[in-house]
């Protein structure tokens, strides 16, 4: 993350454009509606999909909306979308800091039954 | 470089050092009465309260340490009973780690200069600042309960599932404890990092900020990232302990690698969160005194961040005999590898910083040069326990004991009493006494390699740590030790006495004693609650000693 | 991309503009001043950003701290998945999937309510928020009858836990699930620690949120918040919403594992 | 300078007593101390340079020589330089360092193997002879020997120092080591995993003897009863063999042959049956139902110490025949153990 913003600066040492700053923007109840109306969509799809035999694809398609679910939220309800590059950094560094935390401790867990040990 | 010659030759002849004197209004007499201290919102005034609660939690855990290395004296468990033992060393562990070293410098010097040297007011939420000191002491005053209700004997890794089912201490109470450290750390992480990108005086590029900025950053992502895993693990951990479920406990189906997983996940970081902001103290103190900018400031900058990163990737380094599958320890020791080069830049940029410098030998200089030793060889020490054929004979023995106390005690420690002599003179407005304070720097260095060289080779004849009594031909190597330590004690407990005496008799300092270039040095000493009169401009790269002969120059034709 | 050319007035205090023009903006209009201005920050705007990216960053810190349990369940889910299958299946989609509505609902109230604060609105503001809170009370009502429900089946894990269901289910009245062999059938309890262990957390969050709304909702009466002073709901509203993040992984991951036939 | 009598003594005792280096009393011993000069030279160099760089320059530019500061900005080249080279040198300990650990965690396959079960705070070694120990391991030198290792609570930790192994002793699951000690003698048996209260007194001694001696002590300290035959007692007490009868028509699969082979299981997946396979397929075996079979196994979790489950395993291990099986049953009517057939006693 840090990485990243201070690339920015680097090579915008006037810096023109401020990745860390955005204008105040607001996001009208009319977006808004339309948000909620997706959730609660996707909520009855989520459900409905569960019903379904999918063999593997249940796992996936289940987590596939629930993350289509999360990122509208984050995006709208959240404001994201409006936000800095900062803001988008962060979000982004805590998911792959979570994603770390997952790959690597896998790696152990899947590579035990390989056998030899 | 007249102009040069003439700034560092003439310290005392400077106007501010001539007619120095502390300064009617600053921080410290802006308002009185406790209160005024206990509710205050003042970075410096919570650094301060910061300092005070840590020394008292150093010598805590100091005399735990004392209790262990007296007991390790001779071969027989003599002085005290097993189960005591267990406890000193247990009780040992937690202060040091999460009362003493993850704050130490943060939360005290950080807190104090991240401000100024930015060029800013105060920290971004001087509040939440306030709340994270007092989460600070909920965790102490929960660690003594603990300690005063009859001690824990967990040691500080919480290993399940000998913590959760097997021990009738209070672990939850320590858990508890640990849990509450950490979020009053997840503040102070959260704080500076918000300060660095929101607060920055005009002019204060990220390419401008000082080196100790740059490692706290790099700090800060590590806490705020890793010690919200640790919290969850130690919910669970207590939760299994009172209601007996088994997340952990491979009898009903748990797994207790699981928790060492997500348990080293914070505390492998954990220790680059205690190092970093040390490394950052070093930057600053070598470039000091050898009046020359920082050799290789990117490189020692992004190294940071460097660490920062990779210190996610191998936490499993400390499992390798633990049982992970063999395939990830290979993965897990050649990323080990990758990380410690990092810590190698820095050294490296360090001595060359001192090529063609202009040196002097203060008190933090010394410490400064006892930091680079002895990290030195903590570091590569730590090459033995990343290399997984050794680390089979060498874990959880004497040597891995002695390398992280060469890593935290010779590297952060040092480091710490490098800043804190360093900034003396800033946060009090007085100079500590120099020549009991080199003896002190001198009895450290001697006491700390007395006490851990030694504890090396016993690593390597193969006595385990947390051991209470040990076959005798151990003892020759364990009387040295312990030696070491009681001279380590006297090194700890001289600065201790000369600070305080300093406060009030030691000469005043005036506003740049060392002639350093840092913001912090540019205004009074103690400085103001505002710290600047109005937010500079700051139109100099960091560490630009040009720049202050210049301005001194300036300064000595007005003032005449 | 609206937000890549920043404005270059000095009213958001830019760190990084050329120094000499920004000194002088500084002097001409430096300190705009608001009662709710912190006086260690150059500018409104400033503090405005600032406690967001504060706010954000605590979430950052709840991503992690939900990470540990999300792994939990991911790695137990694989090694014991037909325990965990059947386990799920005692939890009750309806009121799962009522509680989702309801917390969707709630988080919308809430964004309407950072509208109305942007816009001004009092009455409006005030509104919303209570909506917001009566629906986050609903939800939790909700979650305490089923914990309840739990509670009576002795499913809550621990002492008095009780697998006869799983071993036995025809006996215990549910008709429609295949009987678990006896040590698989323990491995149960580790579902439904974890998913006490989740919901709990998750409902820890909401009650400290719901107290926060009590505040900001007695705050927006007295008309706090109607100057353009958005900051405090605007984070709030981000906390809000993370906390309905997480159920809506929560509910698909605890609730509906396998609602179709095992093969 | 002068050292205090009492100090001078405790030097005399300790070099006598040992150096600064454990004695090599086994193969890999040799190997650990070469790459452990290796990285010890390494930190020497390493020390020595920075060493050097800090005394040199601030000699060559102390204040008083040198009142001037010149100020550099830096070298792309040394950073390079001082980044590769480190990393160069990391990158062969990590390989050396990996070679080795594979070596020691990588049993040859004609080691002679010996349980190991720790609890708090004891150690007991249990040899396929049935020659049972406490705190003690007798050891033939000149062969590979292998341990196979559980905890019955916490985690402890195997470790021989002098033989430069160890290993974590995790509970509910085995794990392995190997050596093959080269001298006769008494070494140094550590726990050195944190286990408790006792910790410090889960101690022992590994006693590696010459073949013949280790012979006869293994006759001496027979119990009488071998593993499998324990194992066999067990096996017909828990009334196994309803089950496992080896009979056509048997509710469980027939476990004649059936370590070292390679089963299918009901959900399609092939596995090798080894000692850790068999011992979970008793503790949890839903997890392990044999493809054709119901899942009926009561599990025997907290109903079989380790040691039992470590006797069984050596017995289902000695099922070669049918024959074995048949008998088995007639051993749980007449409730007395077979007769022990050469092959079973293996020291």
């Amino acid at each position: 993350m840090a990485h990243q913003i201070s690339h920015d600066q680097a090579h915008d040492p006037m810096n023109v454009t401020n990745p860390e700053h955005a204008e105040h923007h607001i996001v009208t109840p009319v977006q808004y509606s339309m948000v909620f109306g997706t959730l609660l969509l996707f909520t009855g799809i989520t459900v409905w999909v569960a019903y379904i035999d999918l063999k593997v694809f249940n796992p996936i398609l289940a987590l596939a909306i629930a993350t289509f679910k999360a990122v509208v939220v984050v995006l709208f309800f959240m404001h994201v979308k409006y936000q800095s590059r900062l803001i988008k950094l962060t979000v982004a560094c805590g998911l792959f800091t979570f994603t770390v935390l997952t790959i690597m401790t896998l790696s152990d867990y899947i590579s035990r039954s390989w056998g030899l040990w | 470089m007249s102009t040069a010659a003439y700034s560092s030759n003439t310290i005392v002849l400077l106007p501010d050092q001539a007619t120095a004197k502390i300064p009617k209004k600053n921080y410290i007499n802006a308002e009185h009465g406790l209160l005024s201290w206990l509710l205050t919102g003042d970075h410096k005034r919570i650094a301060m309260l910061y300092l005070i609660s840590i020394t008292f939690f150093f010598f805590i855990g100091g005399a735990f340490a004392g209790m262990i290395r007296l007991e390790l004296l001779t071969p027989q468990p003599d002085l005290v009973s097993s189960d005591t033992y267990n406890k000193f060393f247990t009780m040992h562990g937690i202060i040091m780690v999460f009362l003493f070293l993850v704050p130490s410098v943060p939360a005290t010097l950080g807190n104090f200069l991240m401000p100024i040297m930015l060029g800013a007011k105060d920290l971004a939420f001087p509040k939440i600042n306030l709340l994270s000191w007092y989460l600070y002491v909920v965790g102490g005053v929960l660690i003594l309960a603990a300690l005063v209700l009859g001690g824990v004997d967990t040691g500080w890794t919480f290993t399940t599932p000998l913590s959760t089912h097997y021990l009738n201490t209070h672990v939850i109470t320590a858990a508890m404890a640990i849990f509450v450290a950490g979020f009053s750390s997840i503040f102070t992480g959260l704080n500076f990092i918000v300060t660095i990108h929101r607060m920055r005086a005009p002019g204060m590029t990220w390419f401008r900020m000082p080196l100790f900025v740059w490692s706290h950053y790099a700090a800060s992502i590590l806490m705020v990232l890793g010690t919200p895993v640790l919290a969850i693990t130690l919910v669970l951990v207590a939760l299994e302990r009172a209601f007996g479920i088994g997340v952990f406990d491979p009898t009903k189906g748990g797994d207790p690698l699981l928790f060492q997983h997500l348990f080293w996940f914070y505390s492998h970081p954990a220790v680059y969160i205690m190092i970093l902001p040390g490394m950052g103290v070093i930057s600053e103190v070598i470039s000091t005194f050898s009046r020359k900018r920082v050799f290789g400031y990117t490189a020692v900058a992004f190294s940071s961040v460097a660490i920062a990163l990779f210190g996610f990737f191998v936490w499993a380094h400390h499992m390798f005999i633990m049982g992970v599958s063999n395939y990830s320890a290979l993965v897990f020791s050649l990323l080990t590898m990758l990380v410690a080069v990092p810590s190698a830049i820095k050294i490296f940029n360090w001595s060359f910083t001192l090529q063609k410098g202009s040196i002097t030998f203060e008190t933090p200089m010394l410490y400064a040069f006892g930091f680079m030793g002895l990290f030195t060889i903590g570091g590569l020490t730590g090459v033995f326990l990343g290399s997984l054929g050794m680390d089979i004979h060498l874990t959880e023995t004497y040597f891995i004991v002695a390398h992280f106390h060469f890593v935290m005690v010779g590297g952060m420690l040092m480091a710490f009493l490098s800043g804190v002599h360093f900034w003396w003179p800033k946060m009090t407005g007085r100079m500590y006494p120099e020549s009991l304070s080199k003896l002190a720097a001198v009895t450290t260095f001697i006491g700390f390699n007395l006490t851990f060289l030694p504890q090396f080779i016993l690593g390597y004849l193969g006595m385990p740590r947390r051991y209470h009594a040990y076959p005798p031909e151990f003892q020759v190597l364990n009387v040295l030790s312990t030696a070491g330590a009681t001279v380590l004690g006297i090194g700890y407990m001289l600065p201790l006495l000369y600070l305080g005496w300093s406060l009030k008799y030691g000469e005043i300092a005036g506003n740049n004693p060392w002639q350093a270039t840092g913001l912090e040095w540019q205004i009074q000493s103690p400085p103001l609650t505002e710290n600047f009169v109005e937010i500079p401009i700051v139109d100099y790269e960091a560490y630009d000693y040009e720049w202050l002969a210049k301005k001194q120059k300036e300064q000595v034709t007005t003032v005449g | 991309m609206d937000n890549t050319i920043a404005s270059t007035n000095a009213l958001d205090a830019q760190p990084l503009m050329p120094h000499e023009t920004a000194a002088h903006e500084h002097e001409e209009h430096g300190h705009v001043f608001v009662p709710q201005h912190r006086h260690h920050f150059e500018t409104e705007e400033q503090q405005r950003e600032a406690g967001s990216f504060g706010m954000w960053l605590f979430l950052l810190t709840e991503i992690m701290f939900f990470g540990g349990l999300f792994f939990a369940y991911l790695l137990y889910r694989n090694w014991y998945y037909p325990a965990f299958a059947v386990a799920s299946n005692q939890l009750s989609v309806p009121l799962g999937g009522t509680n989702t509505a309801i917390l969707i609902t709630s988080g919308f109230f809430m964004a309407l309510g950072v509208w109305a604060a942007e816009v001004r609105k009092r009455k409006m503001l005030v509104v919303t928020l209570i909506f917001t809170t009566l629906f986050g009370m609903a939800f939790i009502g909700i979650k305490y009858d089923e914990y309840h429900e739990k509670w009576e089946k002795h499913h809550i894990p621990g002492a008095q836990f009780d697998v006869s269901d799983f071993v036995n289910p025809a006996a215990n009245g549910i008709t429609d699930e295949q009987p678990l062999a006896p040590d698989m059938a323990q491995h149960t309890q580790i579902f439904f620690f974890l998913y006490f262990a989740m919901t709990g957390m998750h409902a820890l969050h909401m009650i400290i949120g719901l107290c926060l709304l009590f505040w900001l909702t007695w705050r927006a009466y007295k008309g706090d918040f109607s100057s353009g002073y958005v900051a405090p709901i605007e984070n709030f509203g981000l906390y809000w919403h993370f906390v309905d993040i997480i159920w809506l992984f929560l509910f698909p991951l605890l609730y509906l594992i396998n609602r179709h036939p095992l093969h | 300078m002068h050292i205090s009598p009492v100090l001078w003594q405790f030097l005399i005792k300790w070099l006598h007593a040992s150096a600064l280096f454990p004695p090599e009393a086994s193969t890999i011993a040799p190997s650990m101390d070469a790459l452990y000069f290796f990285l010890l030279l390494l930190t020497v160099i390493g020390l020595l340079l920075v060493g050097g760089l800090i005394f040199g320059f601030s000699l060559r530019y102390r204040r008083s020589r040198n009142p001037v500061a010149t100020q550099i900005e830096g070298s792309t080249l040394m950073e390079a330089t001082w980044t590769i080279i480190p990393l160069a040198l990391f990158l062969v300990c990590f390989v050396w360092g990996a070679l080795l650990y594979f070596r020691i965690y990588n049993p040859p396959a004609n080691s002679m193997n010996i349980y190991i079960v720790g609890k708090q705070w004891m150690w007991k070694a249990e040899h396929p002879g049935g020659q049972h120990e406490i705190d003690s391991l007798h050891i033939p030198i000149g062969r590979p020997i292998q341990l196979t290792m559980i905890s019955q609570d916490v985690f402890h930790s195997f470790s021989i120092p002098d033989f430069r192994v160890k290993r974590e002793v995790i509970p509910g699951r085995y794990t392995t080591v190997w050596f093959n000690a080269t001298d006769v003698g008494t070494y140094h048996l550590f726990c050195t995993q944190y286990c408790g209260t006792q910790h410090s007194g889960m101690i022992g001694e590994v006693t590696a003897m010459t073949p013949g001696d280790y012979e006869k002590w293994a006759q001496q300290s027979t119990s009488g009863m071998s593993l499998a035959q324990n194992g066999e007692r067990l096996y017909a007490s828990m009334g196994c063999n309803a089950c496992h009868n080896g009979s056509a028509t048997a509710r469980g699969p027939n476990l004649a042959g059936v370590y070292g082979s390679k089963l299918t299981l009901t959900n399609g997946s092939q596995v090798l049956v080894n000692e850790a396979y068999l011992r979970d397929a008793i503790l949890n075996p839903s997890q392990h139902v044999t493809a054709g079979f119901a899942p009926i196994m009561p599990t025997y979790q907290g109903q079989i110490s380790e040691d039992g489950l470590i006797d069984l395993v050596e017995y289902i291990k000695t099922l070669q025949t049918n024959y074995r099986v048949q008998q088995t049953q007639v051993t749980s009517q007449s409730n007395q153990a077979a007769p022990i057939t050469p092959e079973m006693v293996k020291p």
